[in-house]
């Protein structure tokens, strides 16, 4: 924990069948991670809609994950695949907004990588601890009182 | 208003370990909506489960929320829980405080405050949760098989004998695929034939067996439990009715010249042929490229010639103008079993990511002969009568030379994948050599034996140390007609020297490839294959004869590379699941479904595209006076396996996944900021 | 041009269409026009002020556009790019359309432009076209005129803003977002906005926060850009149309951009040709995820 | 009371207005990717103001009625809702250099916000703000005001109207809140002669406005009443694409939507937001149902309500002129020719 002592929040959106359960087998494993990530289930990450994140910003998210079964693994066959593409829309197009990416984890945890999904958590933690909070989304609000006529001082 | 009822589970010491278990109930009963909060040592206990029931009673809860373990663990428990207190069990879901959460924190404070916020969000979802009904779909209890080899006629005896019907679809005038080309089989050295033989019969005979032969799947319709399927019987030119197969149409038949295809190409047919001569059903078929009758009206002559065979036939069943029909079959699973053919080994591939082996001369050097071919000229019933002779000059040859790996295992010609059957066909070749040709030798050039299997490494090692075969691990670069002999200049790896070496005749183990047309059958079945064309199963190693289409399984090479036994198993495996899917009435389908709300969808179909199971249909809105106002899309629930992949893509949303519908989602995002604090409690500070 | 008024007029009277949506000169610059009757025909026109991407009155949410009839409509070769869109994705037949298709030497930023278009009065998607011929078209009408010189605007703001840091962005956006009143403007010219009922419009959830604050307006506009990924015509309607001034064109040409360096994708404007997105090839790129 | 005031004088009066903590609200230069244009904004220095110029593209609406006010804020809990103030007190605010347009209709809005129901939210900035109008030197061929009672030289709803002179302004203080402001501030000013040495571009302007439309307001009226069915209607609509960019320019388009914005599952923001009756989502039912089912039904409501239904209730037409329709509309919509179209049919029925 850093002197500031900010606790990132974090939101997880995972599929029901590779990083659901890979969290379960982190769990029976006992294998110790952050304790800043939120998982919401899913069936796919081909239910993933890029508008799950922007919610999550605007409901006070810090950073947000990402994660679904290795492309070839998807319990629905392709729907990893479609999410991939949108995914990488996703990606590309926030950085132009200027939403930092490295908030975002995108990631293919298997239900065999307990390990690798405590390393994703614990990485993702840091680097959003690092970031700090992501404030200045929540922020946006706050103006739109005059339809942004102020031409400043 | 929800009235929900939160159950907060111990698991012994397991939770409440390191989550104040107390806390966390306490602080969601704050939540607006939560009618009552508890938590309980063992909730899946028959105690704690009969403490649900009595809540939902006495509370007159909407919705149950048991923050406990992993969904995957209990879920079932506890929505037979609920169902049994009159709840419907789809109000009920599970917030996992275990694996996600006691089990992998140690800070009190921290877990508890998770803890609490997991439960949190599943409140808010159970609010907006539906009550969902399985879904029954009829079942069409009639199997279709498509193929007639060894795991075709295995799959159609075991589900027939299942006492359900089975439409078998064979392409080539008669069943028994390639198992009846092979002269005997490894490691046994039984006659193929002999053991294949009876199962033709039976299938044949068998009462609830429906043959086409000479068929081929023309389009398939519909889903699990009630596929429409339309099957084109080609034309055998004979009438089937009336022919009895006497044969004397052949012997009538003056072309003699036609290359034998069973014979893979080293024997001759007539026009009007029988594949060989324990073909079923013994119905001949008129090959019309080479029947003079054809050829004449083909050219336009004026009068048509020949017609030796309709004078020879004295029961009239020869039918020249007989077209192909289209029939219409209604089954409720389907067996795909199409088998394999050979990688072609010249330098000419029908597959642009396939290169050949322009270096052995293949089809220019009359004795370099594939595995198949050897296969008929060690066969009794072969061309030779089952001696090993030339195809050059008829010689017997003294040396042969094989080469396995041919195709396999080499990505530079595009193919990865080991064939798996070619060691031990290669073994038997070189056994079989020897018992026919005493003073022979056979050499061997491979790569690696691969002999796994019950028998098959003693039967590997058999044949060099008994039958004398001379195996040289390295690989062939070139083969060279030197006269009548044949020049193989090969390295051997574990001499690392260069060897050259001068051979009768050589043997390519090529690698098996599916059947041409595969993809285009894949495709009209809406099953995924991989970049070979070898259909996928759903999962490699729990579901590896079903494929990603509900109701459609795979058996056999047409999979993956299968030796005899392999494909007997998968294919009794497939009939296995579909007698399991044929022993209900009706199909209990989960109602985690997509539903499309007709009129808000635009009809863009963006869902049709990315839907991996092809289950979004067309469907054609029209008002009372039957006008077409618009056409949107509509989900077969039969089909859907619920991954929600098209609502994702739908840009107004109008498609809804049941069970994760955006209100849910929304709502469990929406929680992300409520913490539970302030709450006045000691949460997990004592 | 002649050519034009002539063929509509035939095509009225000859009963093959019952509305040419086309352009005339409005009141202030050129604007939409819908002709019925073949004496109208004389109001069309077409010139260098034709900015207007009229595909946007083609869909079905325009009723009272729809019930005039089967229309024939004037395109531009980026405009037949929207059409083939609504083609592509099942909102009209290509039979229920007759395209009048006008060799294009580019069109200014504004309908009012008068004169000979420079770079700095001509619009941003002209300079380079290589549509100026529209071929899906039914009937192709002109010559083609010399190339349009060529606008740098938008090039050179996207630079800008590309260069800066990220945190520079999100203030550079949260401004022009602040700015948004949420006209919607961009949405009801779009032609690819065809959605009966938008997302933003949808309450349960409201996924899209419809005050016209900052963090409404970036969901907004990130949701629309999104949901044109390899559908987008850049026509820049959207961005003409908005009357804060807000450079949206940007958004949806660096969405294709996405789209092109990812997927080696580029909306055209032939209907057979699918996006992308909607499909899937298993070596797509995935170097972001870990 | 007229004063003059010079130009330096008027930079030295906004310096020192800005300088007590008064919001000075004017127009001046924004550069957008869309291109320079004049915007009343609120500004931090009296150079930043452009008081002449092409028409300024907004009205004052936005800083009298944002697009988007927060109400209240709400807590639930169990026990039941609670209420919080979402925002502070208006400040205190100056308007220079309005034009006549836009200060016409805040005093024509203030009617239907003070007639059922005192509206607090448009008061409170109402009287938190003093005006000082500048007659206009410009105009384009969108600008009609003199067909609807205005001009560019109308001091209606101005505290204080400037008229542009040589080297400064002359100073009409015409309310009690501009003879204050003009006394608080009155070492920049000079008294004065009425009308002197007014620009005589002032009266240019209005002649040339006056050639962009006639009309006779009451006959359109008359007609209006009489013809909700006519077949006119049928066409008005074609090149509207519904979007709200016409309401949302315009100074006198007033009406707004209710949102509750929830932030979490407990709390949330009841917010008061800008809707127009353009958008095909205005009139929706419950059921689906849509009385106002395209876009011609929703021209015809914009040119009721502006020419028939707000006159017969109040008085004045809910229009002042401005042109910001014609400007911003993306596909060629254009009053002026509607109201022509009105006009010439209202004298053919008579």
């Amino acid at each position: 924990m850093t002197s500031t002592g900010f606790e990132p929040k974090i939101a997880a959106f995972v599929c029901n069948w590779c990083t659901y359960t890979g969290a379960d087998l982190a769990g029976t494993s006992r294998i110790q991670m952050a304790t800043n990530v939120r998982i919401i289930r899913l069936p796919c990450t081909g239910r993933i809609d890029p508008l799950f994140i922007i919610k999550a910003f605007e409901r006070g998210a810090d950073g947000v994950i990402v994660s679904g079964c290795h492309p070839a693994d998807c319990h629905y066959t392709a729907g990893n695949y479609h999410a991939r593409r949108r995914f990488t829309l996703f990606n590309d197009f926030i950085e132009f907004l200027g939403i930092d990416s490295r908030r975002i984890t995108f990631s293919w945890v298997s239900a065999s990588e307990g390990q690798k999904w405590a390393d994703i958590v614990n990485d993702t933690t840091a680097r959003v601890r690092e970031l700090g909070p992501f404030s200045g989304y929540r922020d946006l609000v706050r103006s739109g009182l005059t339809g942004g006529q102020d031409a400043g001082t | 208003m929800s009235r929900i009822g939160v159950f907060v589970c111990h698991c012994g010491e397991n939770i409440a370990r390191t989550v104040d278990c107390a806390a966390v109930a306490k602080r969601l009963a704050e939540l607006p909506g939560v009618a009552h909060s508890v938590d309980y040592k063992y909730m899946c206990s028959d105690p704690g489960q009969a403490l649900i029931k009595q809540a939902i009673a006495e509370k007159g809860l909407t919705g149950v929320v048991v923050a406990a373990c992993s969904p995957h663990m209990h879920e079932k428990t506890f929505r037979r829980a609920v169902s049994g207190a009159g709840m419907n069990p789809h109000f009920c879901e599970m917030a996992n405080i275990r694996e996600h959460c006691s089990w992998i924190h140690e800070d009190r404070v921290k877990a508890t405050d998770k803890a609490t916020q997991l439960a949190s969000f599943i409140v808010e979802k159970v609010k907006r949760n539906r009550p969902l009904q399985p879904i029954h779909i009829p079942i069409e209890r009639r199997a279709l098989v498509i193929g007639g080899g060894i795991a075709g006629i295995q799959a159609s005896l075991d589900i027939a004998d299942g006492n359900r019907e089975v439409v078998l679809v064979e392409k080539e005038p008669s069943i028994g695929g390639h198992m009846s080309q092979l002269s005997e089989t490894f490691p046994t050295l039984d006659c193929s034939q002999c053991i294949l033989t009876p199962r033709m019969v039976e299938t044949y005979q068998h009462e609830r067996i429906r043959l086409h032969t000479y068929s081929e799947v023309e389009s398939v319709e519909g889903y699990i439990g009630n596929f429409t399927v339309r099957i084109r019987k080609k034309s055998r030119s004979i009438d089937e009715e009336k022919c009895n197969g006497c044969g004397a149409c052949i012997q009538a038949c003056p072309n003699r010249k036609s290359p034998n295809e069973f014979d893979t190409g080293l024997g001759k047919r007539t026009s009007v042929y029988v594949p060989f001569p324990q073909a079923v059903p013994n119905i001949p078929v008129i090959d019309r490229a080479s029947c003079l009758f054809f050829r004449g009206r083909a050219k336009g002559a004026k009068k048509d010639v020949c017609k030796k065979c309709e004078a020879a036939c004295g029961k009239g069943a020869i039918a020249f103008d007989r077209e192909d029909r289209i029939i219409e079959e209604k089954v409720g699973a389907i067996i795909i079993a199409t088998g394999y053919q050979l990688y072609s080994i010249g330098k000419e591939q029908a597959n642009p990511a396939f290169k050949g082996y322009g270096e052995y001369g293949y089809g220019t050097i009359p004795d370099v002969i594939d595995g198949l071919q050897f296969e008929r000229l060690a066969s009794a019933s072969g061309p030779t009568a089952g001696k090993i002779l030339r195809p050059s000059d008829g010689k017997e040859p003294k040396r042969i030379v094989f080469l396995q790996c041919i195709g396999s295992r080499d990505p530079a010609k595009g193919i990865q994948f080991c064939s798996k059957i070619c060691c031990m066909y290669v073994a038997k070749h070189t056994m079989l050599y020897k018992h026919k040709v005493h003073g022979g030798q056979a050499t061997v050039f491979f790569m690696d034996v691969r002999a796994a299997g019950k028998g098959y490494d003693e039967f590997s090692r058999r044949a060099i140390e008994e039958d004398g075969a001379r195996y040289i691990r390295g690989r062939v670069s070139k083969l060279e007609r030197d006269g009548e002999v044949i020049k193989v200049y090969g390295y051997d790896t574990l001499n690392g020297a260069p060897v050259v070496m001068d051979a009768d005749m050589v043997v390519l183990a090529t690698a098996m490839v599916p059947q041409t047309g595969i993809s285009t059958l894949a495709q009209k079945l809406s099953v995924s294959y991989d970049r070979y064309g070898f259909i996928n199963e759903a999962h490699p190693k729990l579901r590896p004869v079903e494929t990603n289409t509900a109701g459609i399984f795979v058996a056999g090479a047409c999979q993956a590379p299968r030796d005899i036994p392999d494909s007997v198993s998968m294919a009794s495996a497939a009939a296995a699941k579909v007698l399991g899917l044929f022993s209900n009435e009706k199909l209990e389908r989960e109602p985690s479904v997509a539903v499309v709300n007709r009129e808000l969808c635009t009809g863009c179909f963006h869902c049709q595209r990315v839907c991996p199971y092809g289950a979004i249909d067309r469907f054609e809105v029209k008002d009372r006076k039957g006008a077409l106002l618009k056409t949107v899309a509509e989900v077969n629930k039969g089909i859907c396996q619920g991954c929600g992949t098209c609502q994702a893509a739908c840009p107004s949303k109008s498609v809804e996944l049941e069970g994760f519908t955006d209100e849910q989602v929304f709502a469990e995002i929406n929680a992300l900021e409520w913490t539970g604090q302030g709450v006045s409690d000691e949460g997990g500070r004592r | 041009m002649r050519e034009l008024k002539d063929l509509a007029r035939r095509l009225l009277e000859e009963g093959a269409v019952k509305v040419v949506i086309g352009y005339e000169e409005g009141p202030v610059g050129v604007r939409p026009v819908f002709v019925t009757r073949p004496a109208d025909a004389e109001k069309l026109v077409f010139n260098s002020k034709c900015v207007q991407n009229l595909a946007a009155y083609l869909s079905r949410r325009r009723g009272h556009i729809a019930r005039l009839g089967k229309p024939a409509i004037v395109v531009k070769g980026c405009d037949a790019r929207a059409v083939a869109g609504l083609i592509r994705e099942s909102q009209l037949k290509r039979e229920d359309v007759v395209m009048i298709g006008i060799r294009c030497g580019g069109v200014s930023l504004q309908p009012s432009e008068e004169g000979p278009l420079t770079p700095a009065t001509v619009a941003d998607r002209c300079g380079g076209c290589e549509s100026r011929e529209p071929k899906l078209a039914d009937h192709l009408l002109g010559a083609l005129p010399p190339a349009p010189p060529k606008a740098t605007r938008m090039s050179e703001l996207m630079a800008q803003i590309e260069k800066m840091p990220v945190a520079e962005r999100f203030r550079f956006w949260a401004e022009q977002f602040e700015r948004c009143v949420r006209c919607n403007a961009c949405r009801e010219v779009c032609p690819m906005c065809f959605c009966e009922r938008c997302i933003q419009d949808k309450s349960q959830p409201q996924w899209i926060e419809t005050s016209p604050h900052a963090r409404g307006n970036l969901s907004w506009h990130f949701t629309h850009a999104m949901h044109l990924a390899g559908r987008c015509s850049s026509c820049d309607e959207c961005q003409r149309a908005c009357p804060a001034g807000l450079p949206l064109g940007l958004l949806n040409r660096k969405m294709a951009e996405i789209v092109r360096n990812r997927f080696e994708y580029q909306v055209s404007d032939d209907p057979t040709v699918p996006s992308p997105i909607g499909a899937f090839k298993q070596q797509d790129p995935q170097e972001f995820i870990k | 009371m007229t004063f003059s005031i010079s130009d330096s004088g008027l930079n030295a009066l906004v310096d020192e207005v800005i300088a007590s903590g008064t919001t000075v609200i004017a127009p001046a230069v924004i550069k957008l990717s869309a291109g320079e244009r004049r915007e009343y904004q609120k500004i931090g220095s009296a150079e930043k103001m452009a008081l002449t110029g092409a028409i300024v593209s907004n009205s004052l609406k936005p800083f009298i009625m944002p697009p988007s006010v927060p109400l209240f804020r709400y807590t639930r809990a169990k026990a039941g809702v609670s209420l919080e103030p979402a925002a502070g007190k208006a400040q205190a605010a100056v308007v220079i250099g309005a034009q006549a347009c836009d200060i016409a209709a805040l005093e024509i809005v203030d009617r239907v916000m003070d007639w059922d129901y005192h509206d607090e939210v448009w008061f409170e900035r109402r009287k938190a703000t003093t005006v000082i109008s500048l007659a206009c030197t410009q105009a384009d061929a969108s600008c009609f005001c003199t067909a609807v009672g205005s001009g560019p030289d109308h001091p209606r709803g101005s505290d204080v109207q400037f008229l542009r002179k040589k080297g400064g302004y002359l100073a009409r203080a015409l309310t009690e809140t501009g003879k204050a402001f003009c006394a608080k501030y009155g070492s920049h000013f000079e008294k004065v002669g009425d009308d002197a040495d007014r620009d005589p571009l002032i009266k240019e302007t209005r002649e040339k406005v006056e050639t962009n439309l006639k009309i006779d307001l009451g006959a359109i009226r008359s007609f209006l009443t009489r013809n909700f069915d006519h077949e006119l209607w049928n066409d008005f609509g074609l090149r509207c694409h519904g979007c709200g960019a016409c309401a949302f320019a315009c100074p006198t388009c007033h009406c707004f939507d209710i949102v509750d914005e929830p932030e979490g599952i407990t709390h949330g923001v009841r917010r008061r937001n800008w809707d127009t009756c353009q958008t095909a989502k205005f009139t929706v039912h419950a059921s689906g149902h849509n009385p106002r089912k395209d876009q011609n039904s929703r021209i015809r409501q914009r040119v009721m309500h502006k020419f028939q239904i707000y006159p017969e209730r109040f008085g004045d037409v809910l229009c002042t002129g401005c042109g910001r329709c014609v400007r911003v509309c993306a596909g060629g919509m254009n009053l002026l020719e509607i109201l022509k179209v009105l006009g010439k049919s209202a004298e053919a029925k008579s």
